[in-house]
């Protein structure tokens, strides 16, 4: 081999770099180096904005997360109370429970040195242990990074212009394929379970709808809502208004699921089948119902599963209550409970239908032949205005227009029509007109946003071209010389904040009157009971509070053996706390009457 | 339209000479046999050999429990054609024996160690050391889906305590608010 | 004069000082946190400059890094390597593996928690810790070996039996030499 | 006059190891007569963890395949979900994706410098080397939000898009690196030592090398032109313009000569990548991770990366978890029945460089 000369001087080039600039960061470890902007260090959680759904502990691969509770966070609607706790003996730092936090509250920050003797103080609560972390945050989610499934599959709908023609159902279903994409997007945390008043088991439920196992769904629901296909349709939905999704997103479709799981049972005997509910052998106890709306229903269901002798007394032709006769059609077609009542019937609950108490029956006779009696009457009395010109011809209660349209009947209102509240019968009422042809104006007190209807009854109400003026008090009707409503007059309001923290009031304008024509004016601001049917010796025995019916958390009343559920006896006044009334009252009067058996 | 005929001309060839293979195209430059466990080798040689399939891909190996049966999967890569093609083959689980390839492919050899000792599966006469990856081990083959490497290891390997005051999510709320979950529905819980 | 309890002290100090300085750490990349190790030997971390270099053998070195996960196998090796090295000898567990288990806590093949086998000196947090971590690491096993806090050695000899009953229930083949402590 | 035949074990511990594993040498005086591969210090079972891991869970484990370079791996990963999904990748994210592979490939050879010249006793270069590869790693922190586990490349595209000002650090880089090379080239392509100590060392057979299953850079350093890039081209590297280096010989010199035409390469398609590189999306978003399943089927997707054919099998059963990850490194093949091959007859000082220039990571093999 011969002598390689270039090789051998060649490396000795690199003396060429004597006196360059060194490399070498010489500060560290002493001064610890600022890391990148996106670095992936210690875990940093903003306690006020998380919500404890425990995401975070569920996407980890290492169980590396907890949940724990915290000192100076307490559970509440919406919150679970619990922050997460990372092990640092198994987090990875791969920032996926970052990803997936869907409020954003859990991020990374650039801080990456932690040196311990002590292999038991690797357990690090984010927030807690870096309080001022909130600098330092460099790894976090946006909406746009988010992995959470922010966007809800659409619901098949019929078209603005399309719904008024008729009062065929607006909203057509999630199919299968949508439903099991919707259900998909939960994240099973739970916390919805709170917010709704009767604690149905709803990641349960969505958790076998996204596996394909819409059966099992069935059977859960049943576990404590005997009629889901009413929430199923016209729930108000508070789990929603909470979803942890819905920080960010779109709440997951609880309600519209609900629907779609109920709606893979085709007839009573089938539900049966599906549930196959286990009854008690009867023990002899009966129990009488007043009212086979929400409440008195489930207190009927749960009460004949568990042996007792049911029977409803119903004024009108169908059961449902307040839903069938105050919910217009477009959104509880008729025909919606059928199977649920039925089947109720099938297990054993006697329903006499066209039985006002008060009228065709007493009151004193039910409560003297029964061993308990429940009591589920709703508020079927509107409240008036109280102002001039309400009686002319042509003023019109909206909860009366509904009944009256929902059972057949034409009530003539002309073509110009103003709906006064903004609840959820104000909105029915004004989408009902403009299906009947009306050109159509809702006058609400306060603003838009404030109004107690669901958000997707406004939009659709706007979509079918009903206008709204929020902010308006209405003052005086006009009418004609036979009796007949021609104007509406109204001051502008302005919101003034409320000194005591509440929501701000709507102060009137002096001045600001408006007019305008009508021809007919459908009144939506509330509605009270009629507890007209007690006999004098009841209607001393029973409280009745700014006119709701005293209750005791087993909705018991004051007068022995009587209970009371549903609008008449609760604040929220809507059917899944009527149903929740019913569910309460069934251990109530379960363990009135079983005591010592 | 080249690829297509390509994968046309492999299929008429391999239908000709092994009867049982059943094929399955895909969209991309990937072909699939499944054929039964016996004429496994015979094709490997003849794909290689014949058809220019010289290069061998990689050996996998998926355990369907639930079918009783082991799949192989072996993948080819033909430089001239620069096509894919998979040879699929069922051995049942219960009796998991396979013809040795390693003299089609030297390579093969290890890949037949791993899965003897991670599946179970034996190797008509492979020449190989006993232990590949594993040392002293004397639980069943890991890789089978029935060996529940978690609760191995909460067993084996001792844990750090101090994490007990966990709370579940879900729990907590339910009892906050009195819910009382049926036991059927729990195993839909997350 | 040796026995004199503040000579001892000073003695002790002087020792210190000088093994803190020369941390020379065993070629030996048990696991992924390995991969930061050439760079924080070299030119832009220079861990040099702490007195931390490489070893060859576990005859010289001191310092012996368990940079991650221990798969049963290693950690037989890993007890033979640290009962071979002399005193004194530390022990740096790198990351979450070292601590709980990490990625890995539910696989049938690796342990996890490295103190319950060999006496840990200093855990350096991170998956995997990255130099500058890793010199705060070394850093941080000076200013004990300074104040005589770092007694890993000490303390598995006093526990020998405890550490070996752990390590034998992992190991199910133990052939190796018993050393003589 | 016969010596005698002595065994002797390189590894676990061992300086002159590529990593956790043990070479069992059979060595008469110097030379070797038998080799046999001995692995299983790092099998951490990742196939069997995944089983129980969903699918955007498992991408985290996958990295950890193999150390000094995890990004094809999860390009691997990714690739293969999106084919049994069907899953469109955006053009922007396939453009990142390229991006990040060839940085993962610059840096993995820096550290291969450092790794092949320090088995042959020179040191200086993996000083400069790994040092200059924490610059690489600087992009990597400030793109991926990590140095060494980027957990980046994900099924549906990259997890975020570029930050701010990060393309003209990336070319001001390049522009360093490109100076640098020659400098490295000076002290080990240039090195009489170097030279003496590699050529005519570790020779692969041309005519069996595809049989054998190399792949990557010791096949093209025997002369054949193969290259997952060109010959099954994934993502955009069909639209880009770059060549796949050469060269004639198969033994530890023309392996590192290839590899130090592949840097240059490698420099020329992150130039293309950012000088070409479209706006819009750079995520396909994935379904509720908790809930995201595929469809029955399986894949193999295979990327090139430094060390050769990473190739990554998944099999589905349509539910949420994989059925069956598979990973697939070049190493299993280079390390075990190749490197048993290649051993026998060479001298025993040579053990660590033919190791080295294969590509030997013990974590790949093992998983």
């Amino acid at each position: 081999m011969s002598f390689d000369l270039k090789g051998t001087l060649k490396p000795l080039t690199a003396l060429k770099q004597f006196g360059q600039k060194p490399h070498t960061l010489t500060n560290v470890p002493f001064i610890p180096r600022e890391a990148a902007d996106r670095y992936r260090g210690l875990h940093y959680n903003n306690l006020d904005e998380c919500i404890g759904c425990g995401n975070c502990s569920t996407i980890c691969q290492n169980q590396a997360i907890d949940m724990i509770p915290v000192d100076g966070i307490e559970g509440k609607n919406g919150d679970s109370g619990l922050r997460p706790r990372v092990d640092h003996g198994r987090c990875c730092w791969c920032g996926l429970c970052v990803d997936v936090c869907p409020t954003g509250s859990l991020s990374l920050t650039k801080d990456y040195v932690y040196v311990s003797e002590d292999a038991n103080s690797f357990l690090w609560t984010p927030g807690v242990d870096n309080p001022e972390g909130d600098e330092r945050v460099s790894f976090f989610s946006t909406k746009e990074t988010s992995l959470n499934d922010l966007g809800r599959i659409p619901m098949p709908e019929l078209e603005g212009m399309e719904r008024i023609k008729s009062f065929a159902e607006v909203v057509l279903g999630y199919n299968e394929e949508q439903a099991r994409a919707e259900a998909s997007r939960c994240i099973s945390c739970g916390l919805c379970t709170e917010a709704c008043p009767e604690h149905m088991h709803i990641p349960e439920y969505i958790n076998a709808i996204a596996g394909g196992n819409d059966e099992d769904a069935v059977r859960i629901i049943y576990d404590n809502n005997p009629l889901p296909e009413m929430c199923g349709k016209v729930c108000t939905r508070r789990c929603e208004d909470i979803c942890a999704i819905a920080h960010r997103g779109d709440p997951i479709a609880i309600r519209w699921l609900k629907r779609y799981a109920t709606e893979t049972v085709e007839n009573a005997d089938l539900l049966k089948e599906i549930i196959n509910p286990e009854i008690k052998e009867p023990n002899g106890f009966k129990v009488g119902i007043i009212g086979a709306g929400p409440s008195g229903l489930t207190a009927a269901y749960y009460l004949a599963l568990k042996g007792f002798d049911c029977t409803i007394y119903e004024a009108n032709s169908k059961a449902g209550g307040m839903t069938m006769y105050g919910i217009p059609r477009y959104r509880f077609p008729e025909d919606s409970l059928d199977k649920q009542i039925e089947y109720i019937q099938k297990i054993g609950v006697r329903i006499h239908f066209n039985t006002k108490v008060g009228k065709d029956i007493s009151f004193g006779e039910i409560y003297h032949n029964y061993d308990a009696v429940f009591m589920g009457v709703g508020f079927p009395k509107p409240w008036t205005l109280g102002i001039e010109g309400e009686e002319l011809h042509g003023s019109i209660q909206a909860v009366n227009f509904l009944y009256e349209i929902n059972n057949g009947k034409k009530v003539d209102i002309g073509n110009k029509v103003i709906v006064i509240g903004g609840g959820n019968v104000a909105i029915d009422a004004a989408r009902v007109s403009a299906r009947l042809g009306a050109d159509v104006t809702i006058l609400y007190r306060r603003r838009v946003q404030d109004m107690p209807a669901d958000w997707e009854e406004i939009e659709g109400a706007e979509a079918e071209g009903i206008h709204i003026i929020s902010q308006a008090i209405p003052i005086q009707f006009h009418g004609d010389e036979k009796g007949h409503i021609t104007t509406v007059e109204y001051l502008k309001a302005e919101m003034v904040p409320d000194e005591h923290g509440g929501r701000p009031k709507p102060i009137a304008i002096e001045g600001s009157n408006t007019v305008i024509e009508v021809t007919a004016v459908l009144g939506a601001i509330g509605q009270q009971g009629d507890y007209s049917f007690l006999e004098e010796e009841f209607d001393e025995k029973v409280k009745i509070e700014r006119g709701r019916i005293v209750v005791n958390e087993k909705q018991e009343t004051t007068l022995n053996k009587l209970f009371a559920g549903g609008d008449s006896a609760n604040r929220i006044a809507d059917a899944i706390s009527a149903i929740a009334d019913g569910y309460r009252a069934v251990k109530g009067i379960e363990e009135l009457l079983m005591k010592g058996k | 339209m080249m690829m297509e005929e390509i994968k046309t001309t492999i299929i008429d060839r391999i239908k000709l000479h092994f009867s049982d293979a059943v094929e399955k195209e895909f969209s991309y430059n990937r072909l699939d046999f499944s054929v039964k466990k016996e004429t496994v080798p015979s094709i490997l040689f003849y794909l290689k050999e014949e058809m220019g399939f010289k290069h061998l891909s990689h050996i996998s190996c998926v355990d369907w429990l639930e079918e009783g049966e082991f799949e192989m999967i072996f993948i080819l890569w033909s430089p001239e054609e620069k096509i894919k093609v998979f040879i699929h083959t069922r051995v049942d689980r219960s009796n998991p024996v396979m013809d040795n390839i390693d003299m089609i492919w030297r390579q093969a050899n290890t890949y037949e160690r791993e899965m003897k000792e991670m599946y179970g599966i034996q190797f008509t006469g492979l020449e190989a050391p006993e232990e590949f990856l594993l040392e002293d081990w004397n639980g069943p083959p890991p890789m089978r889906r029935d060996f529940d490497t978690e609760a191995y290891a909460a067993k084996t390997y001792w844990e750090r305590p101090g994490r007990e005051d966990a709370l579940d999510v879900r729990e907590t709320v339910e009892k906050r608010t009195g819910e009382v979950l049926p036991e059927f529905a729990k195993k839909y819980k997350r | 004069m040796i026995n004199d309890k503040n000579s001892q002290k000073i003695v002790d100090i002087i020792r210190n000082y000088a093994r803190k300085h020369s941390l020379w750490i065993l070629a030996y990349g048990t696991g992924c946190g390995a991969i930061e190790l050439p760079p924080t030997m070299t030119s832009r971390y220079d861990a040099e400059r702490l007195g931390v270099r490489g070893a060859a053998t576990p005859r010289q070195a001191d310092l012996l890094l368990i940079t991650g996960y221990l798969t049963t196998k290693s950690l037989k090796r890993v007890i033979r390597v640290y009962e071979q090295m002399q005193d004194p000898k530390y022990v740096i567990g790198f990351g979450s593996c070292t601590i709980n288990g990490g990625m890995y806590w539910d696989s049938y093949n690796t342990i996890k928690a490295l103190d319950r086998y060999l006496p840990v000196d200093v855990y350096i947090n991170g998956c995997m810790p990255r130099p500058e971590a890793v010199l705060s690491g070394f850093a941080k096993l000076q200013e004990l070996i300074q104040d005589g806090k770092a007694n890993g050695a000490k303390e598995y000899k006093e526990n020998l039996k405890w550490y070996r009953d752990n390590q034998k229930k992992v190991i199910t083949n133990w052939k190796m030499p018993e050393y003589n402590w | 006059m016969r010596e005698k035949a002595t065994t002797l074990y390189i590894g676990p511990q061992h300086p002159g190891i590529t990593g956790n594993m043990m070479v069992r040498l059979k060595v008469e005086g110097d030379t070797i007569v038998k080799a046999a591969t001995e692995v299983g210090y790092l099998h951490r079972s990742f196939e069997k963890l995944i089983e129980k891991r969903n699918w955007l869970q498992s991408f985290t484990l996958l990295c950890r395949f193999c150390v000094p370079e995890p990004d094809p791996v999860e390009e691997s990963y990714a690739r293969a979900v999106e084919m049994i999904e069907g899953r469109e990748v955006p053009e922007r994210a396939k453009y990142i994706r390229v991006l990040v592979l060839e940085l993962a490939r610059i840096g993995s050879y820096l550290l291969w410098y450092g790794g092949q010249s320090g088995s042959l006793g020179l040191y200086t270069v993996g000083q400069w080397s790994v040092g200059d590869r924490n610059y690489i790693l600087d992009l990597f922190e400030a793109l991926t939000g990590a140095r060494v586990y980027h957990m980046y490349i994900w099924p549906g595209g990259v997890r975020r898009d570029f930050p701010k000002g990060f393309e003209k650090k990336v070319i001001d880089t390049m522009d360093y690196l490109e100076k640098r090379l020659d400098d490295y080239d000076d002290l080990m392509f240039d090195n009489a030592i170097f030279k003496k100590r590699t050529k005519g060392v570790g020779i692969i057979d041309k005519e069996k090398a595809v049989e054998w299953g190399v792949v990557g850079p010791p096949l093209r350093g025997c002369g054949i032109r193969s290259d997952i890039r060109i010959d099954d081209p994934y993502e955009i590297y069909d639209k880009l313009d770059f060549i796949v280096p050469v060269e004639e010989g198969g033994d530890i010199w023309t392996r590192a000569l290839v590899r130090r035409q592949e840097i240059r390469q490698s420099i020329r398609i992150i130039r293309q990548v950012i000088d070409n590189i479209p706006g819009g999306e750079y995520y396909n978003k994935v379904p509720n991770p908790q809930k995201w399943a595929l469809p029955k089927g399986d894949a193999y997707a295979r990327t090139e990366a430094v060390r050769g054919e990473v190739g990554m099998y998944l099999s589905s059963d349509g539910s949420i978890n994989p059925r069956r990850a598979h990973f697939k490194g070049a190493a299993y093949v280079h390390a075990i029945t190749l490197l048993e091959h290649l051993l026998v007859g060479e001298n025993l000082a040579d053990v660590a460089a033919i190791m080295n220039s294969l590509g030997t990571c013990p974590p790949e093999i093992e998983r």
